[in-house]
């Protein structure tokens, strides 16, 4: 079984694999979150996406996601796999797979994962419409950062 | 020698993914002054960067044989 | 494809066909919780498990779950399926597919809808330990019902 | 007649699954008295019960050719 928990890949994600990562006899739940492609984004008709990836620095973020995810909730398990290239319409872009004894931990520790995974980690995605394309970043649906520094947490530039 | 690493609309209006420029010991803020001079159009100075694939600062120095990627606004997930 | 978006089943629950209820060109996120069981509840481990439901109330239950819903999140598409008979440690005993164009709303619905599970599906857990056996019910893990009434909204009785 | 579906422990405590009876248009608190009155180590007063699918308060009248089922504390999910 691939037990890489971290991965960055060209093809359609099977979400049953990223789920069997997680899986332990200690889980009472696990919580997979799907990423899909919507069609319409503020009015607006999506035609596929291209999504590009800094691979190795994007697996280094999710490890660090996974850290910090592991100092506030000490019982979960975690594995993302984020999928790069073209992508249709309701095709999967990412999954996050998290297990834990109780749920309501599965739950906010995999919106912690997706809330931090849109701050750190160095994943692009370019839109293609009707009438052009772009390469969406705080243009559209992403907060400005602040001037000359991520915002991510102290210590990680140690 | 360092390594600069160029992704999205970085990547397609320059028309490269990586380029090795001979810009040891300069830091980050440096740098991205210095790309601002070869490419005009484009700005770096609020942009996000890394070296060797780890978030840095403006005021980090980079070394011989060091990669630099600019990170620009990030849209995964 | 199975289209009936609320099930009980005797037979192990495939994850990705409870999944497929809720795509759709609008989702930008579609949230799977899984309910595993687990080996140790309070120290106390747990060989195996066996559920039992009064399916036709429980799917109408379901039912109403997601109308519920639907009244507060309308963009919400929901699917559950529930597992009954014997299961082993780490076998599926729920899936709750829940999509949304945005993912905040998928995580809020998808938790509303199994904390409401718990509250008013009729189903039942019977815990086989190494000492003895015992149907599950406020003994153990759930809050014991007010006086004479289950824990429900206004207007079910209607 | 009415029908009267037992489930979790009832069900093994009383051995079967469901029982027809001759308690037409009594309500489901009278009946619930009726019950431990015919299975004195069990108890019903506190317990949830649903009418034809329905959850049912104790005042609740069950005609003939309806369904009475008593609903022990749950523990699905």
């Amino acid at each position: 079984m691939n037990m890489q928990l971290f991965e960055i890949v060209d093809k359609p994600i099977d979400i049953e694999e990223v789920k069997q990562k997680v899986v332990s006899r200690d889980a009472g739940a696990i919580l997979l979150f799907i990423g899909t492609v919507r069609e319409f984004t503020k009015g607006k008709k999506t035609l596929h996406l291209e999504y590009q990836a800094y691979s190795p620095m994007a697996i280094k973020m999710f490890e660090q996601i996974s850290k910090e995810i592991e100092e506030r909730w000490p019982d979960v398990k975690i594995a993302i796999t984020h999928r790069v290239g073209h992508l249709d319409i309701s095709d999967i872009a990412v999954v996050i797979a998290v297990s834990s004894p109780h749920r309501k931990v599965a739950y906010e520790a995999n919106e912690y994962a997706i809330d931090r995974i849109k701050q750190i980690v160095p994943i692009w995605k370019k839109e293609f419409w009707e009438d052009g394309t772009e390469w969406i970043g705080d243009q559209l649906e992403n907060v400005p950062y602040p001037v000359g520094n991520p915002p991510i947490m102290k210590g990680e530039f140690s | 020698m360092i390594h600069i690493l160029l992704f999205a609309h970085l990547q397609e209006a320059i028309g490269e993914a990586e380029l090795r420029v001979n810009l040891s010991d300069y830091t980050v803020g440096q740098i991205k002054g210095w790309m601002e001079k070869q490419y005009p159009m484009l700005s770096f100075q609020q942009m996000m960067a890394a070296v060797n694939e780890e978030f840095a600062t403006d005021e980090m120095i980079v070394n011989d044989g060091d990669t630099l990627a600019f990170i620009p606004p990030i849209s995964g997930g």
